[in-house]
């Protein structure tokens, strides 16, 4: 009776929903029937999200779309929220699919005991970041923005200690300035417009009269700054490195795709609102997010070369995929073209998946430093008053035979993966992105030229600063080797293992990335289909209102 | 305002006098509270509006909704109760806390604390 | 096509041999070297099938699909040129394989080895034979990183690890900016086809951009040939072990640059920039590296160096890139391979044998070791281009070149004296090497008995001297045709064959030998003493190191300078970085607005009720009396916030938000106990913080109070502008109208948050059910402060002060409110749906029952008598919701599809049924399990905290027993 | 109305962000709570002033959409009182929790150091 | 006429009701001590609720009701609050 | 019965509210019924004691000789304030009324009743002594005051709850 194929859409939100909820009912001691559920998830999650990209990529949704429309309540758009999955949507579903089973795999070494409530808040997290890639509407972004950053906190916070603690206040602080923000420019949107819809906004956005215009365009400035804040756009970023490096390594392993989420919803909007379709409001905020993409990868290399400990470099990391994300963004509004704005993409998932696992082996290689133990001295003030049960030694597992060997193979394979060397996808995204940058002929030169050199020259940096540690851990450290476990790097290993078969099938990749680039380039055809996405015709009949 | 054109005298004119009577009370109650120079004094002050201001806007607002909706309407009645059960309890509590704040500081204005019963008559 | 497919197993074999030996067992010493040797012969084997096609001035191409859309693809290209140089890669390989098994002691992981060792072989064919110029670069920069790996093979000591940085940073380097330049090319080209570029040189030099491509390209290949001033990284290279060294020095690293320069000459050379840019940069290189070999005391120092200076000799060549010149330089990448590799082994088997490699300390060594001298001095002649030798005829054919009309230019002209002088340095150094390692006095306090190594240690050098004097005496015959392809290979099937012959007659180039010959002798002869005793390094210039100057800007490039900056440009504070949030957002939105933000012609404007003024009166007075005191008296802070709260519901009420009133009120009070709860756990602050009064405290509060005073100002001026613009058609207007007919409630507001966007409100509720789990797992590990671990003050006074039973007629009454509240809670939530209320409110007003039950009493007292289970309430209120949500799709209706009707129920009559209702019943159980949870999670820290004073107060009485 | 109202929210504005700016968590946290009431009434006047006609429909009957108060900021802003009270607690604990693990309650978990 | 007279009595009674509020957030904001503070909060929630029950009248509906109600039952949780912890230094014990 | 209806007095005061609130209807009485029942549950919870309430003339009396004093005391508070205490005459001060109703809900309506009378505030009660501190507004004559409390509400009270 239940046609699964409609609903598939709303699934990657209800399946962790559901499990997060559902887990709550549990106590939570039962913690590997909950790293079981947890998991089951996840796959879950992960099958779904790729049965939409499949879908999108083989048009298989209602009427022969590449792009599949949900209403929500059975409202038409522009009066209810509608979920829209297209590539874009489906990819970054996929994504965080595939970043979570590897971060819940390695939190089953003793991380989901340093706290409680550790799994529903995981699969709160996966629901506020599908929430958000999935949404068609502006508050709606907002609701599920929020509900990925109150579970980001939450599982900042998790296992607790000082250093979680200050962060997480600065953190906490930073982000509900930036809710706020972001409320005032929806609020300022709809005074306007008089509607949420972004596919509605799309269609009206080139017929807004000039004196309206103004105030739109700051309404999409306060908002752009909220998510700018979110994607650690410099001067707003500071927060970043510290916030990541506190989080427990899964947690870090995760927060690698929040950065994301502020630049997809940016690509989003700024493709659906400032497209060259949008008359008088194209390429509006271009110049701003290429100026503060490129300062932020200026500081994220700078910031990577000044670190002294991967933690730091690593966070410093994600401001460089985030900037150079961000000026890419800004170059494509500019006119820049699809190819680049698939490079973008590719680049995208290449750096986040690189990022992620480069966080889960921040822990095992800092271990001989102190590692877990470091971890539980930090959270050693939990002692005395709670469940023993709670804290205690890391789960006894599978050591790893040839540790460091593996260990070795494994920061190698993310330093080439995000210093974009070859052969690894980080160098297929930084010649897709630059490639088409030069071949390009709506850019500037001297812009293009800035990318190259700036790309490049945070590549190098990368090199330096990830060989500078990998020459400290690896090499030039003394003493025993240290105790890895599994389920520790299993998960890197399958990172990278992404990272591999995205290299090998890069062309199938950057095809897709091509046509979701290509889709983000029409936003009429979205606007339209948001418009046309029929109501269910259900079996009750109609229902009777009047007394 | 229209939709009073048509209410009676009988009915505004003794709601007009308990809506003014009440906020006029309150009114003054208010002033008390700025203008008294003891705190014990001030304590008796707002109980001019929880009591009595609050009474006549509630029975004007009966007054006239009763009319204009042609019923007995008594749902103020639980406001008013509300009101005035609950009141005592913000009173004594912040009574009680200015007496102990005063005599923590020795204040010769308030009297003693009544002596400790002796451990023997505790059971 | 089978030739095509063999192409691929020549680039496979090397990595399939990395796998297989990165398989091995750590000590597995003879399988590793087996295994590799094999899979290298297996490389000759291929290379030996594909030769006659490649003779035949055939070019083999296989293309392997990889990313099309980039226009990257594995294309593998065979021809003369690549076909000889891969030969001479994997042939030295091989004897590198058996040298390498002897030279590396029992005691060294030989497996990883041997895996880098066949992985750079792969990279190396791979970039050579690359016909794809992006390919061509991913190779490359994976021999930059498997070098990095082989140089830092022995790890434990800091020369390797710096070594192998420094090679890695300075050719990784050039990596990226070839790179760069083949992107341009491939711009240019319109393709990244070998073939297309290198057949397209017109295109590429007529091209505005040739000059920076040409730059970037130059860089690329100069840092990886270690030309001057990018050579320094490769005498650090020597910490590796001698294998590595005698590999990447002789024939495969370093010819990776010099590769590409005689490569991309038809498609880049040719022009003067090139000449000047080429050869002035390998004149200096041959110049410089000659120089300083001759100084170096170090065995291998002295091999870097003269490795620098050769390669600046093929530089040069390739810089006048006549016909002569690339066939010289080809031919000059051979012989120096098959000297420099054996010259290399040679002096690793004396470093082996006898524990040093200065040639201070060396001496007399011919008399323990005969052979090994022999063979030494065969290949050092070679080195210094003593007739008979391979050395001997291409540096011949560099002399003649030199001394040839080119272009006239003064660097041109200055060719033939400049090559002289190089060879005089390159003479004396080799003298040198002969002189001081082999014969004098016997050597003293060696660390090892000098003798001779083991014989299979030795067979590969005695190979390549072999090579080297049959080369050397019979070129035409030897290695001739195969040049000859190689040259047509670069420069086109016109180019006549050349004749190699060792006897030209009596001309320049002899000459010019023969003065070096005779010069270099006496510059040795007259110096050595001097030499010897002098610094590492020529007189003066071995102040002015490049590596020390490469350290330093390194230092400052990766380190200092980038801290220094990273530390300017950002803060760890939070204070600033509001600041400069709240300081981007008005700047930003000020340039969007400037001049834009004018009032409606004909404001909406509602009338003033002086009232309404009035209780803005005291809303801004409680906001600024809020601000104001939140430092030093935070109770009267939080007082003021409420009467701010309290103003701001009543607007609410006042335009015609009922709802939001009656939220705002609760959602008020809630926070202002939860406050109060935290206050506890603050520290006292006193009023004089002297650093408060200072100057700087001040004038960061005027700017903040500036600051502050723009925000709200222009915030203000914001909404002034939009509230009395006319209203703009809305969606709003659609849900006044459908609120009754499609969502069955009359409350507009309470049908859009669980009907019409009841998914915000799904979101909503999750948020909430999250942060009770933060507060709670947080709380969970809380330890307070120590000062805060004690009673507050007034409880410790409780005793004296008579402070019994204070709560005991107020807890009657409030007891009393529990079942009334519970009742305005059912009162709330039921209405919601057609007048203001709702699950929401509902909730909030359960959870203040539950709270003043916690205030009225205690803990303890309260939990005694009544049990909430807040997360089990927070499950079942997310499931409630979430399972009506899913519902719907049971009538195949999607997620949150609302139902509403009404239903006859006996005795009773109609009344409203709608599932909305069950999913605010979930909204319900949610608030209540979540406000509940966070109340009393932070309660119940005062109960921990007490306990925390008992536990501490357990030891003080044990020592007081 | 509207003068005044669009005062207030800027007297609420301006008092949240000098809180915001301040370098004690509880004035952090206070300056959070007014910026909420600020942007909660923004928000609010989104839909503009209407007295007396809150969105409450009669059963039936046709329904002039200009005669009610525009429901949608409304029910924007329940939710964003909502969240912000949620966020708002999240904050305090935060705030008790840093002033226990660093015994300060300087925002940055250490004193300033002049 | 009674409408007149309505709208007078209405009028005083906001205006007075909004005066009584300026003069309780007085004493919010002056002081002295705490007590006086919370005193001052309480008059206020009670003013403010019937400023709804007036304005209510005013506007002629009821829907100011539920908020009146509202700080008629729960208003005084605020204070019981502030004045606990004013005793015992803790609101929950 | 005791189990099903704990507090049946409070159970039909809710029900009373219900309705009030609600409006009468027959299917609001059966809902304010079954919510007024649980809430006597819940209350019976905290306090497993039942209110038992004698005399109910004596509480009607009660309430309004109340009322009246409330509006006596309205007059002459708002009075006093008006006329800056009597030009400086009024004297306030605190009494001690000794009071021997011990039952707490008694009690609690008894601070109901002096807090919504203007002009008198209940400070503290001593459980131990049984001795009440009051706060009065215009202190006349302390005697006048215990008497009020003892003769005009106390003894009422004392009949109603036995
Ligand atoms: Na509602
Ligand atoms: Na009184």
């Amino acid at each position: 009776m239940i046609d699964t194929g409609l609903h598939l859409i709303i699934a990657p939100v209800l399946i962790p929903f559901l499990t997060g909820a559902l887990m709550l009912l549990y106590d939570d001691r039962q913690r590997r029937a909950k790293l079981a559920i947890s998991l089951g998830s996840a796959a879950a999650l992960l099958v779904v999200a790729i049965e939409l990209m499949v879908r999108a990529k083989t048009f298989a949704f209602a009427g022969g779309s590449d792009t599949g429309y949900y209403l929500l309540g059975n409202w038409t758009a522009p009066f209810g929220i509608v979920l829209v999955a297209d590539r874009l949507s489906a990819m970054m579903l996929v994504l965080t699919a595939l970043l979570a089973i590897p971060a819940l795999i390695y939190s089953a070494a003793g991380w989901h005991r340093q706290g409680q409530h550790f799994q529903s808040m995981f699969q709160f997290l996966l629901m506020g970041l599908n929430g958000a890639f999935l949404t068609g509407d502006l508050f709606n972004l907002f609701v599920f923005f929020e509900v990925l950053l109150a579970a980001s906190y939450g599982l900042l916070l998790h296992g607790s200690g000082q250093l979680r603690i200050r962060a997480g206040l600065h953190y906490i602080a930073i982000n509900l300035a930036a809710s706020l923000l972001f409320l005032i420019g929806v609020s300022l949107i709809y005074g306007v417009t008089g509607t949420l819809n972004m596919a509605h906004l799309s269609r009206m956005v080139a017929g807004l009269a000039e004196s309206e215009r103004p105030l739109f365009h700051a309404g999409a400035v306060f908002m752009g700054l909220a998510f700018l804040v979110k994607a650690g756009i410099w001067p707003l970023s500071f927060w970043l490195p510290t916030t990541y490096m506190a989080g427990a390594a899964p947690v870090a392993a995760m927060f690698a795709i929040m950065t994301k989420v502020g630049i997809y919803v940016i690509l989003r909007l700024t493709m659906l609102l400032f497209g060259p379709a949008a008359g008088a409001s194209a390429g509006f905020g271009s110049d701003l997010l290429i100026a503060a993409g490129m300062a932020t990868v200026a500081f994220g290399l700078l910031g990577v070369l000044a670190s002294q400990g991967l933690g730091r470099m690593a966070a410093h990391l994600v401001l460089i995929s985030s900037g150079t994300l961000l000026t890419v963004n800004g170059l494509v509004l500019a006119g820049g073209g699809e190819k680049l704005l698939a490079g973008g993409m590719f680049y995208l998932v290449s750096s986040v998946v690189a990022t992620s696992a480069l966080f889960l082996l921040l822990e095992p290689m800092s271990r001989e430093e102190g590692g877990i133990a470091a971890m539980l001295a930090l959270t050693a003030d939990a002692y005395g008053l709670d469940d023993p049960e709670d804290d205690g030694a890391p789960e006894v597992g599978l050591a790893i035979p040839g540790t460091l060997t593996v260990l070795g193979l494994a920061f190698g394979g993310c330093l080439l993966a995000l210093a974009g060397l070859p052969p690894l996808s980080g160098f297929i995204g930084k010649v897709a992105i630059l490639s088409a940058a030069l071949g390009s002929a709506n850019l500037a030169p001297g812009l293009v030229w800035s990318l190259i050199a700036l790309l490049l020259v945070a590549g190098l940096a990368t090199l330096i600063g990830l060989i500078r540690i990998g020459i400290q851990t690896f090499w030039a450290a003394e003493g025993t080797v240290p105790k890895v476990l599994a389920v520790e790097i299993a998960p890197v290993v399958a990172l990278l293992g992404m990272i591999g078969l995205m290299t090998i099938e890069a062309q199938d990749t950057l095809r897709y990335m091509e046509s979701a680039a290509s889709a983000l380039h029409r936003p009429t055809i979205y606007s339209a289909g948001v418009f046309e996405a029929a109501r269910s015709e259900g079996i009750l009949p109609e229902p009777e209102t009047t007394e | 305002m229209i939709w009073m054109q048509n209410l009676p005298l009988w009915v505004a004119l003794p709601a007009a006098l308990l809506v003014v009577a009440g906020s006029t009370l309150t009114l003054l109650g208010t002033l008390g509270l700025v203008t008294l120079k003891s705190f014990y004094d001030r304590l008796h002050a707002p109980t001019l509006g929880t009591s009595w201001g609050t009474a006549a806007i509630l029975l004007a607002s009966m007054l006239v909704f009763g009319w204009t909706e042609g019923r007995l309407v008594l749902h103020e009645l639980v406001i008013g109760i509300f009101v005035m059960v609950t009141t005592p309890v913000t009173l004594m509590l912040l009574g009680r806390a200015a007496l102990y704040r005063d005599r923590g500081e020795g204040s010769a204005e308030v009297p003693e604390a009544p002596p400790e019963p002796a451990p023997a008559e505790q059971p | 096509m089978i030739d095509q497919n063999l192409l691929l197993v020549l680039v496979l074999l090397p990595f399939l041999a990395a796998i297989a030996t990165a398989t091995l067992p750590v000590h597995a010493h003879n399988a590793a070297a087996w295994v590799s040797g094999l899979f290298l012969a297996g490389c000759l084997l291929v290379l030996a099938a594909l030769h006659q096609t490649v003779a035949d001035g055939g070019v083999l191409v296989r293309t392997i699909r990889w990313v099309p859309a980039l226009r990257m693809n594995l294309s593998f290209r065979l021809d003369g040129f690549t076909w000889l140089f891969v030969t001479l890669v994997t042939a030295i390989g091989v004897l590198i394989v058996i040298y390498a098994r002897y030279y590396l002691s029992k005691s060294d992981p030989v497996p990883r080895f041997y895996s880098f060792l066949m992985a750079f072989t792969g990279a190396m064919i791979g970039m050579l034979l690359s016909g794809n110029i992006l390919v061509q670069v991913v190779f490359w920069e994976l021999t930059s990183i498997i070098s990095f790996l082989l140089i830092g093979y022995w790890y434990q000591s800091p020369a390797a690890r710096d070594g192998a940085r420094m090679a890695l940073i300075v050719t990784a380097t050039g990596g990226l900016c070839l790179l760069a330049a083949m992107l341009l090319l491939g711009q240019i080209v319109g393709s990244y086809d070998l073939d297309r570029v290198l057949a397209s040189g017109d295109i590429i030099r007529a091209h505005p951009l040739y000059p920076v491509v040409l730059g970037l390209f130059l860089l690329g290949a100069f840092t990886k040939s270690a030309q001057f001033p990018f050579h320094f990284w490769l005498p650090g290279a020597m910490a590796a072990p001698t294998p590595v060294s005698a590999y990447l020095h002789s024939a495969t690293m370093v010819k990776a640059g010099v590769f590409l320069l005689v490569r991309y000459f038809p498609a880049l050379g040719g022009t003067e920039a090139w000449f000047f840019a080429v050869t002035g940069t390998g004149m200096a290189t041959l110049i410089v590296g000659a120089t300083i070999a001759l100084f170096r005391h170090d065995l291998k120092g002295l091999l870097a160096y003269s490795t620098i200076s050769h390669l600046g000799l093929i530089t040069a060549l390739a810089g006048i890139g006549s016909q002569g010149a690339i066939l010289a330089a080809i031919f000059h990448i051979a012989n120096h391979a098959v000297f420099k590799a054996s010259l290399f082994m040679a002096a690793g088997i004396i470093d082996h044998e006898t524990g040093t490699r200065d040639m201070r300390r060396l001496s007399g060594l011919y008399r323990f070791m005969p052979l090994t001298g022999t063979l030494a001095i065969v290949a050092s002649a070679a080195m210094a281009g003593v007739p008979l030798l391979n050395g001997f005829l291409s540096k011949e054919m560099f002399f003649a070149e030199a001394a040839d009309w080119h272009n006239g230019t003064w660097l041109d002209n200055s060719l033939p004296y400049l090559a002289t002088f190089a060879s005089v340095f390159a003479v004396a150094y080799s003298l040198r090497f002969i002189m001081t390692v082999f014969f004098g006095p016997p050597p003293e306090d060696l660390p090892k008995e000098p003798h001779e190594p083991s014989p299979w240690m030795r067979r590969p050098v005695e190979l390549l001297v072999m090579v080297c004097l049959v080369v050397g005496i019979l070129p035409g015959v030897t290695l001739g045709p195969a040049l000859n392809d190689a040259a047509r290979a670069v420069l086109g099937a016109d180019m006549p064959y050349q004749n190699i012959a060792i006897w030209h007659g009596f001309n320049t180039p002899l000459i010019m030998s023969l003065v070096a010959m005779a010069l270099g002798t006496a510059l040795y002869l007259g110096f050595a003493g001097r030499i010897s005793t002098g610094p590492e390094g020529p007189p003066v210039l071995h102040r002015l190191r490049a590596q020390r100057v490469y350290e330093w800007l390194l230092l400052r490039l990766s380190w200092s300078w980038p801290r220094r900056l990273h530390r300017a440009f950002s803060t760890d504070q939070l204070q600033p970085q509001l600041r400069l949030l709240v300081a981007l957002t008005l700047v930003l939105g000020g340039a969007v607005l400037w001049g834009a933000m004018a009032p409606s012609d004909n404001p909406r404007t509602n009338a003033l009720n002086p009232a309404f003024a009035l209780m803005w009166l005291v809303g801004a007075g409680c906001a600024i009396g809020a601000a104001w005191q939140a430092k030093y008296h935070r109770f009267a802070a939080l007082i003021s916030l409420g009467g701010a709260g309290v103003v701001t519901c009543l607007t609410f009420a006042w335009f015609s938000a009922p709802d939001l009133a009656v939220t705002q009120l609760l959602v008020e009070i809630v926070t202002t106990a939860l406050l109060l709860l935290g206050l506890r756990w603050l520290p006292r602050r006193r009023e004089e913080i002297a650093e408060d009064k200072l100057l700087p405290a001040r004038l960061r509060r005027i700017r903040d109070l500036v600051v502050a005073g723009i925000g709200g100002a222009c915030i203000a001026a914001l909404a002034y502008v939009m509230m009395t613009r006319p209203l703009v058609p809305n969606v709003g207007d659609w849900f006044l109208r459908n609120s009754y007919y499609e969502g069955g409630g009359t409350n507009v507001v309470n049908v859009i948050l669980v009907d019409f966007r009841a998914y915000d409100t799904f979101g909503e509720i999750t948020v909430l059910a999250i942060v009770g789990l933060t507060v709670f797992a947080l709380l969970r590990r809380f330890r307070p402060a120590s000062e805060s671990v004690d009673q507050p003050e007034q409880r410790r006074a409780e005793a004296q002060d008579g402070l019994r039973d204070y709560m005991l007629v107020p807890a009657v009454i409030m007891r009393w409110m529990f079942p009334v509240m519970i009742v305005l809670a059912a009162y709330l939530f039921v209405r919601g749906h057609d007048l203001p209320g709702g699950g929401f409110s509902a909730g909030v007003t359960m959870a203040i029952a539950f709270l003043l039950q916690y205030i009225a009493a205690n803990v303890r007292w309260v939990e005694a008598r009544i049990t909430v289970l807040p997360i089990r309430w927070m499950g079942f209120g997310l499931l409630i919701a979430g399972l009506t949500g899913i519902g719907s799709w049971l009538f195949d209706y999607p997620f949150l599809t609302a139902h509403a009707r009404y239903v006859d129920l006996p005795l009773i009559g109609r009344i409203p049924a709608a599932t909305a209702m069950i999913f605010d019943l979930g909204v319900f159980a949610l608030v209540v399990g979540a406000t509940v949870l966070m109340l009393i999670a932070i309660a119940h820290q005062s109960l921990r905290s007490a306990r925390l004073r008992e536990q501490d107060a357990e030891p003080e009485q044990k020592e007081a027993a | 109305m509207e003068l005044v109202l669009s005062m207030a929210i800027g007297v609420l504005a301006a008092s949240g962000i000098w809180l915001l700016l301040r370098p004690r968590t509880f004035q952090v946290i206070v300056g959070l709570a007014l910026l909420s009431y600020a942007v909660n009434l923004f928000i609010f006047s989104m839909g503009r002033l209407t007295v007396g006609a809150p969105p409450l429909m009669p059963k039936g009957g046709f329904v002039n959409p200009t005669a009610y108060a525009d429901p949608l900021p409304q029910s924007l802003v329940l939710t964003a009182i909502v969240i912000s009270f949620a966020t708002t607690a999240l904050f305090l604990v935060v705030m008790i929790a840093s002033r226990g693990v660093t015994g300060t309650d300087h925002v940055d978990g250490k004193e300033r150091e002049t | 006429m009674t409408a007149t007279l309505m709208w007078g009595a209405l009028t005083w009674a906001q205006f007075a009701l909004a005066a009584a509020a300026c003069l309780a957030s007085w004493r919010i904001l002056r002081g002295p001590r705490a007590q006086d503070r919370i005193l001052g909060l309480d008059t206020l929630y009670v003013t403010v609720m019937l400023l709804f029950v007036v304005t209510g009248l005013r506007v002629g509906t009821s829907f100011f009701f539920e908020a009146a109600l509202v700080i008629g039952l729960l208003g005084f949780v605020a204070t019981v609050a502030l004045a606990k912890f004013l005793i015992r230094g803790e609101v929950i014990e | 019965m005791t189990r099903m209806v704990p507090h049946p007095l409070l159970s039909l005061g809710l029900l009373a509210m219900w309705l009030l609130l609600n409006g009468p209807s027959l299917g609001h009485a059966l809902l304010g019924g079954a919510i007024a029942l649980v809430a006597g549950w819940a209350l019976s919870a905290l306090e497993p004691e039942r209110l038992r309430l004698r005399r109910p003339g004596a509480m009607l009396r009660l309430f309004g000789i109340v009322g009246l004093d409330i509006i006596r005391s309205n007059i002459a508070v708002a009075g006093l304030i008006l006329t800056r205490d009597r030009k400086g005459k009024r004297r306030s001060g605190f009494v001690k009324v000794s009071l021997r109703l011990r039952d707490p809900a008694a009690l609690a309506v008894l601070s109901i009743i002096v807090t919504a009378t203007p002009g008198t505030a209940w400070l503290e009660y001593d459980p131990e002594t049984g001795v009440l501190l009051l706060h009065v507004f215009d202190l006349v004559s302390e005697e006048d005051w215990q008497h009020l409390i003892r003769d005009r509400y106390e003894a009422l009270l004392l009949e109603v709850f036995p």
